[in-house]
């Protein structure tokens, strides 16, 4: 296939003008703060995304809406359980891990037991997840570790951490759908379920794992943003609803399922937060901002699917 | 397989008419004209954007731009319509063409709805801050008038939602062009085979969807009075729980007009439900979703013995 | 006698500290006057998402349960008068604040919001004579409290003719949001000597300054127990000064008071104002000691307090 | 009855017409003209081109070079022209009821009164070409079984629908219709054609195309190679032009040492190892549910063993069969991952040895098994859906309808391959529509109503004997 049929191509191409089109203001000053900024912010979204890709990757009709909630939940429980106590790190991820084992099982309990279409069962949920991190904590902002605030607002070699965790995330997914069983089975399943399920793919096992996985995804966003921007905060996790389906439909996943696409995430992630930074800098007003970003992204979707048809 | 065809709208009736006893028993003075007119009114809105969302929904697509589009539609009503109704007229109708327009380019181009209304949904929303950047505007007289009448014995919420399912009905199920609709969501491909123009089909979806959106945003600022950029956000989220409580399936064009009817008073009713319950606010939120789970679940269990019988 | 009426608050957005911190006061000012006799109930609702039309629902259910006041922090200051009149037709006497409803049979109890963007500049004014660069961060697009508050900025900016706002971003009154919205746009800007907010972002602003590798600017703060924390920390590292600005989330409690006031038969004035809460360099130890971890600055009126501003309007 | 009027205007007229996808040359430049009162009967090999001719005829697809002309009515497009079509794989809305279905391709039923009007017509239509098929105009299409669509779709076919039909297009009609039903049909053809009406008829049922065609066509890839009228033609002829050496079917089945039992449930369905096990009767009368309650009980939906014990091989592709977006090679290997796996991931160096070796041993016309599965003719997607079952290594495989649009020729090796197959010990469940593939079972069980009937082993396996014990109680 040539690079221009590339589904993820489009999306790349647009953060890479957006990205220009902010330095152009500043003739070249700023482009590694820029970068670094997108990087860093890209990153909560890319991992986000990536569970959502998976869901979306299911078929018509699934998705998850329980992704804020979800990571408000973990961020709030899991710096609770640290109480910024020096070295309590790992066991923090331990509990946002389980709080995403636990939203997911719960999301896909209601999906498989009480047949709920997903979209309803996950929102219906998240509005629990949401009241059980008020109840539990009441809004109160506790910092994260101090070691565990560094990390996530530092660096390695340039490269911000958060960027570098989801880069390993995006690469185990990337393997485990290209080279793995389980991603021959989830992609086959998002294609047509009863055709997999006649020919042996244990559809339930693979959709229960999908939206389990999408779950600890969206946990381990919630645990780092909260380290990242000093405590958990109730609606730390609101504006992800949307982004979260956006840069997985921008960056080319085919929202009919059974395809998806690791390197079209993270570009629609830079995309997103650089476009919001170039009209900001632009000094666009809110309403222009919307206008153009809606328009931005239908533009990329048209450019993507004619090259698909022209082929 | 008749029983069954006659279950579908059997079952949003049966849990509505359970939340509704419920809501009675639990409050007594709202079993009355007043009582039921201000359980129901703000439904209303609801209704009509749950139909708007049922129309895509029954072409196999989904709008994530409702919401922003009807609280779009609020700002011209509060603020054109208002101060000179030709112009606002003349907007809203443009908006409808825009509506079937975004159907026809969405499938000439084979483009994912679910991305072009995600994107459209912030095009709505920057319209809207420009027209109202801040909260203002003011119905027009003769809607204020409409959403508050007063007709003898049945309120007003109860009658609306009567003729919004009524109407719809006939169009979507009993009409020869919503038959072919209906069929488009079945299968476009044997519409197309049978010399249909799918464009236009989806087109003719696609505006009723917006005339019946800018039928919500106007109840809705008849109701409030006035609009702001944010008003309705809520109205996607909700329009497609309604479509679904109703009975409805998001692919395949099976859609019930009057199940998405009473699918939004269940939802609206829901709401109340559990404020007459008086729980802690920290589970005010919970509830919602506790509750939409128990009324899904509430079907599931029909359905089932449904099926063993 | 008051001792039979009840009291409801209708909240349309939970999801911050600060309207939990509202919540809190209420429910422990209304506990505390349900079991003094004073009133027969005082119950809170809430609804998510800061929706009016939800809000004008659970208005609409208040009416129905019959209580007697109804106190409102309103998601809009048009949408919900509909809903208002009712209440007002149905007897029903409703106190709106902090978000509050036009509909002229609702009392208000406003904050000078326009006041609260104007004294930022004006303090900044006072600490940077010669002016400079000020980037503003604003709240959420299309509601009253935002465009109020940048307003009030814009004249001060006026007025204040060596200040210019290079850069304009919504932080959406999320923290997180905040910081990610200042770290795209900081690239791009000239050196910022000034940041205007509208409280409960500024923490995120220094975040991203300090990501951006460049120097800290004078940040006003809002009430945020952490962002005074940091406040604190830079003084106390390298002398740091600025102000902070906001509301007192116990004004839920001066509005349970004023309703109670009315349904007591008190004459009382449509509107009345709160002054805003403001912490300053020698009063920030002190705020800080008051505000629990991880909450917001906060002033629980008592009915005296109430009695006070209401024979202040007359 | 002979050919046609030569006075009459042709209804439709080829010229030349050719069709490619990329390089394939799915139609040649074939020729054609067909006349009122022509009955054509279509036959070739899967891949032929038959799929492609018809769509080009009936518009559905642009050809890529020649002419598509419809002298007889001037008209410029074929729907205008009274050209109708019944398509290979089914196409209605199954959303809708019979009636409304006819309302998608009945413009002419207008008013908010038409429901009364459509459902007549349908019901007369259905009476017409399938006498007491006791189908429910008002029913939804999806409660109905395949072969009540495939009814539903010709009797819209051949309905007046305001203007009349002149040419209906049959893409293999008889595909999922029992003998019965699809006599029904023939007989209907016949009458169609008499009185003026054409016909295309495609099928690989030889013995129905020569009950009703006129005229018989030859295509083998994408060319006609020959075409005479009816009675030119001998059985091994057609076979011979079509291309294929047709290994008739051995005479007697070599008796097979039976195994222990393997396989017994609760409604009586029985198999030894080694044994191929027929499942009989009428059309939609409970053997594929059967079947498919056999299959989704045996495995699981939360476990996939290494090692299968049961496949299926499916009939209706498009639903329960092909993944559409993948290639051959991943259709193919499906079933086969666990296998083949290590450390759960797929080996796919194995994985391209297995599908190369299958698609030589079962034929699948591809140059590339990395080619897209739905760029393959409808018998060839369902080749590879025997690839992907016999690939595995499972003792039992369960096969519902799966010669549905198989050509003659794959049909006598797949035959052959089950059998060679069922000698190395596994057993095979196997319903059709097609008695003459159920004669070759060792054990039948016929069904009725959704239960057994009978059970017929060896020498009482007879079409006569299916038959009866299809019919006994409609019959008493
Ligand atoms: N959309 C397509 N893209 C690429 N190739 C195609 C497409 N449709 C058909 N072909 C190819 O064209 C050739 C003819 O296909 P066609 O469907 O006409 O065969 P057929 O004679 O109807 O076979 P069958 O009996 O199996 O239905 C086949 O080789 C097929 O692979
Ligand atoms: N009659 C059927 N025909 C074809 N596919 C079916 C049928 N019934 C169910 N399926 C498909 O199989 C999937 C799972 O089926 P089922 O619920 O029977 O699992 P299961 O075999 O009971 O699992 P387990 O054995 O682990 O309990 C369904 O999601 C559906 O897609
Ligand atoms: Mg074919
Ligand atoms: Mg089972």
């Amino acid at each position: 296939m040539k690079l221009i049929q590339k589904p993820w191509l489009w999306s790349w191409v647009a953060a890479a003008a957006a990205f220009a089109l902010t330095v152009a203001l500043t003739e070249g000053r700023g482009a590694g703060e820029l970068a670094y900024a997108a990087l860093s912010f890209g990153a909560f979204a890319a991992i986000v995304g990536l569970g959502q890709m998976l869901v979306i990757t299911l078929g018509p009709g699934n998705v998850d809406l329980s992704i804020p909630a979800t990571m408000t939940l973990s961020g709030t429980l899991a710096l609770k359980a640290m109480g910024s106590d020096p070295g309590t790190a790992w066991m923090g991820l331990g509990v946002a891990i389980l709080v995403g084992l636990g939203t997911g099982l719960a999301n896909f309990a209601l999906i498989y037991l009480l047949r709920l279409p997903p979209i309803i069962a996950t929102l219906a949920a998240s509005l629990l997840y949401q009241s059980l991190a008020i109840w539990s904590n009441r809004g109160l902002r506790i910092k994260p570790p101090a070691g565990l605030a560094d990390f996530a607002t530092g660096r390695t070699m340039g490269i911000p951490n958060v960027a570098l965790v989801g880069l390993g995330l995006s690469l185990l997914i990337w393997v485990l759908l290209e080279r793995s069983v389980w991603g021959r089975w989830l992609l086959a399943s998002g294609q047509n379920l009863r055709a997999a399920r006649l020919a042996g793919v244990p559809v339930e096992a693979v959709r229960a794992a999908t939206y389990v996985a999408v779950t600890v995804f969206a946990a381990i966003a919630g645990y780092l943003l909260a380290s990242f921007s000093g405590g958990a905060a109730l609606n730390m996790g609101a504006e992800y609803l949307l982004m979260s389906i956006a840069v997985v439909v921008i960056g080319g996943t085919s929202i009919a399922g059974g395809m998806s696409n690791v390197p079209g995430v993270w570009g629609a992630s830079l995309f997103m937060f650089l476009v919001v930074s170039m009209l900001n800098s632009y000094g666009a007003g809110a309403g222009v901002r919307m206008v153009l970003t809606g328009l931005i992204i239908i533009g990329i979707v048209i450019a993507a699917s004619t090259r698909r048809v022209a082929r | 397989m008749k029983l069954f065809a006659k279950y579908r709208i059997l079952l949003p009736v049966v849990s509505l008419a359970v939340l509704l006893a419920a809501t009675f028993y639990m409050q007594p003075r709202a079993m009355s004209y007043f009582g039921i007119n201000l359980l129901f009114n703000l439904a209303v809105p609801i209704a009509l954007a749950t139909v708007a969302q049922m129309m895509i929904i029954m072409v196999n697509d989904i709008d994530l731009s409702l919401g922003a589009f009807v609280s779009l539609v609020a700002c011209v009503t509060a603020t054109f319509l208002n101060d000179s109704p030709m112009l606002g007229v003349l907007i809203l109708l443009a908006l409808v063409l825009c509506y079937a327009a975004l159907g026809a380019v969405i499938h000439a181009l084979d483009l994912p709805a679910i991305v072009v209304t995600l994107g459209m949904s912030f095009v709505w929303g920057g319209l809207a801050l420009f027209i109202l950047p801040s909260p203002g505007g003011a119905s027009p007289g003769w809607l204020r008038t409409l959403m508050t009448v007063k007709p003898p014995y049945i309120p007003m919420a109860v009658c609306a939602s009567v003729i919004i399912a009524v109407v719809t009905h006939l169009l979507v199920i009993r009409s020869g062009i919503g038959t072919v609709l209906r069929g488009v969501g079945g299968n476009a491909r044997s519409v197309q085979r049978a010399g249909w123009p799918v464009v236009r089909l989806k087109a003719l979806a696609y505006g009723l969807a917006g005339l019946f959106g800018v039928f919500a945003g106007m109840a809705l600022v008849g109701l409030t009075t006035s609009a702001d950029a944010n008003i309705a956000l809520r109205y996607t989220l909700l329009s497609i729980a309604g479509v679904i409580l109703g009975g409805g399936e998001f692919t395949g064009g099976k859609v019930s007009p009057v199940g998405a009817v009473i699918g939004a008073l269940t939802l609206t009713l829901a709401a109340s439900f559990l404020s007459f319950l008086r729980l802690s606010p920290d589970w005010q939120i919970g509830a919602q979703g506790a509750i939409l789970i128990l009324v899904l679940t509430a079907r599931l269990l029909f359905t089932r013995r449904d099926a063993q019988a | 006698d008051t001792s039979g009426k009840r009291i409801a608050l209708s909240n349309n957005y939970a999801g911050n500290s600060w309207r939990q911190a509202m919540l809190q006061t209420f429910e422990e000012v209304g506990a505390q006057a349900v079991e003094a006799g004073v009133v027969g109930a005082a119950d809170a609702y809430t609804t998510s998402e800061n929706q009016a039309t939800e809000q004008a629902a659970q208005l609409q259910n208040m009416i129905l349960q019959g209580y007697d006041a109804i106190i409102l922090n309103a998601a809009s200051p048009t949408a919900l008068n509909g809903a208002v009149e009712e209440a007002c037709n149905a007897g029903v006497t409703v106190v709106s604040f902090d978000g509050i409803v036009t509909a002229p049979c609702a009392w208000r109890i406003a904050v000078d919001f326009k006041a609260m963007g104007k004294e930022q500049v004006e303090y900044l004014a006072t600490r940077l004579p010669e002016g400079g660069n000020l980037l503003e961060i604003r709240g959420l697009a299309g509601v009253f409290v935002d465009d109020e508050i940048h307003a009030g900025i814009e004249e001060g900016v006026a007025e204040n003719s060596q200040f210019e706002i290079v850069g304009s971003v919504h932080g959406d009154w999320a923290q997180d949001v905040a910081q990610k919205a200042v770290a795209g746009v900081l690239p791009s800007l000239p050196d910022v000597v000034g940041v205007v907010t509208q409280g409960g972002d500024g923490y995120g602003a220094a975040q991203a300054f300090k990501a951006a590798g460049r120097d800290t600017p004078l940040i006003v703060l809002g009430n945020r127990q952490d962002e005074m924390q940091w406040w604190a920390d830079q003084r106390d590292a390298n002398g740091y000064e600025t102000l902070s600005l906001s509301i007192a989330p116990g004004v839920a409690s001066l509005a349970f008071w004023v309703a109670q006031q009315i349904l007591d038969g008190a004459e009382v004035p449509k509107d009345l104002t709160v002054p805003f809460l403001k912490v300053t360099q020698d009063t920030l130890d002190e705020a800080l000691e008051t505000t629990p971890e991880g909450s917001v600055a906060n002033t629980v009126y008592s009915l005296d307090d109430a009695k006070a501003v209401i024979s202040g309007a007359m | 009855m002979s050919t046609a009027a030569p006075s009459a205007a042709p209804i439709v007229a080829l010229t030349e017409a050719a069709k490619h996808f990329g390089p394939v040359r799915a139609l040649d430049g074939v020729s054609l003209s067909i006349s009122p009162g022509d009955c054509l009967g279509l036959v070739g090999h899967n891949g032929a081109g038959k799929s492609t001719l018809v769509n080009v005829v009936n518009g559905g697809l642009a050809p890529t070079s020649g002419s598509v002309a419809f002298p007889a009515s001037g008209a410029a497009s074929a729907l205008a022209a009274g050209v109708r079509s019944v398509f290979q794989e089914l196409s209605l809305c199954p959303n809708l009821t019979v009636a409304e279905n006819l309302r998608i391709s009945h413009s002419a039923l207008k008013g908010m009164n038409w429901r009364a009007p459509a459902r007549a017509e349908i019901r007369a239509a259905l009476d017409q070409v399938f006498p007491g098929h006791g189908i429910d105009a008002d029913a939804p299409v999806d409660t109905l079984s395949i072969a009540q669509r495939q009814m539903v779709e010709i009797a819209i076919g051949f309905a007046p629908r305001g203007t009349e039909a002149r040419l209906v297009i049959l893409d293999e009609p008889t595909s999922s219709l029992d003998a019965g039903i699809a006599e029904q049909l023939l007989s209907h053809i016949k009458q169609f054609c008499a009185r003026g009406g054409a016909v295309i008829f495609i099928s690989h049922m030889l013995g129905e195309i020569f009950e009703v065609a006129t005229r018989i066509l030859v295509m083998k890839d994408g060319k006609v190679v020959a075409e005479k009228p009816a009675g030119g033609f001998t059985r091994q002829g057609l076979v011979d032009a079509m291309g294929h050496v047709a290994t008739e079917a051995a005479a007697a089945q070599a008796a097979r040492a039976q195994g222990e039992e393997v396989l017994h449930t609760p409604e009586g369905l029985r198999a030894r190892k080694g044994e191929i096990v027929g499942l009989s009767g009428l059309a939609g009368h409970g053997q594929a549910e059967a079947l498919a309650r056999l299959y989704l009980g045996a495995t699981s939906s939360w476990r996939s063993p290494r090692e299968a014990g049961m496949v299926f091989v499916a009939g209706d592709r498009g639903r329960d069969g092909v993944l559409p977006l993948w290639s051959i090679l991943r259709n193919a290997s499906i079933s086969i991952l666990p296998q083949i796996a290590r450390r759960g991931m797929v080996d796919r160096t194995r994985e391209a040895e297995i599908t190369a070796e299958w698609k030589a041993r079962i034929g699948i016309r591809t140059d590339d098994v990395t080619n897209p599965i739905l760029s393959l003719s409808g018998g060839n997607q369902q080749k590879v859906l025997f690839a992907r079952a016999l690939a595995s290594a499972a003792p039992v495989v369960v096969m519902d309808d799966p010669m549905r649009g198989v050509d003659v020729g794959t049909k006598q090796d797949v035959y052959a391959m089950i059998r060679a197959e069922a000698a190395r010990g596994r057993t095979f469940l196997w319903y059709s529509t097609e008695t003459e593939e159920v004669c070759q079972c060792d054990r039948v069980f016929v069904f009725r109503n959704g239960e057994i009937s009978a059970e017929l082993t060896g020498d009482e396996i007879t079409e006569e004997r299916i038959l009866e014990a299809s019919f006994e109680m409609e019959g008493a």
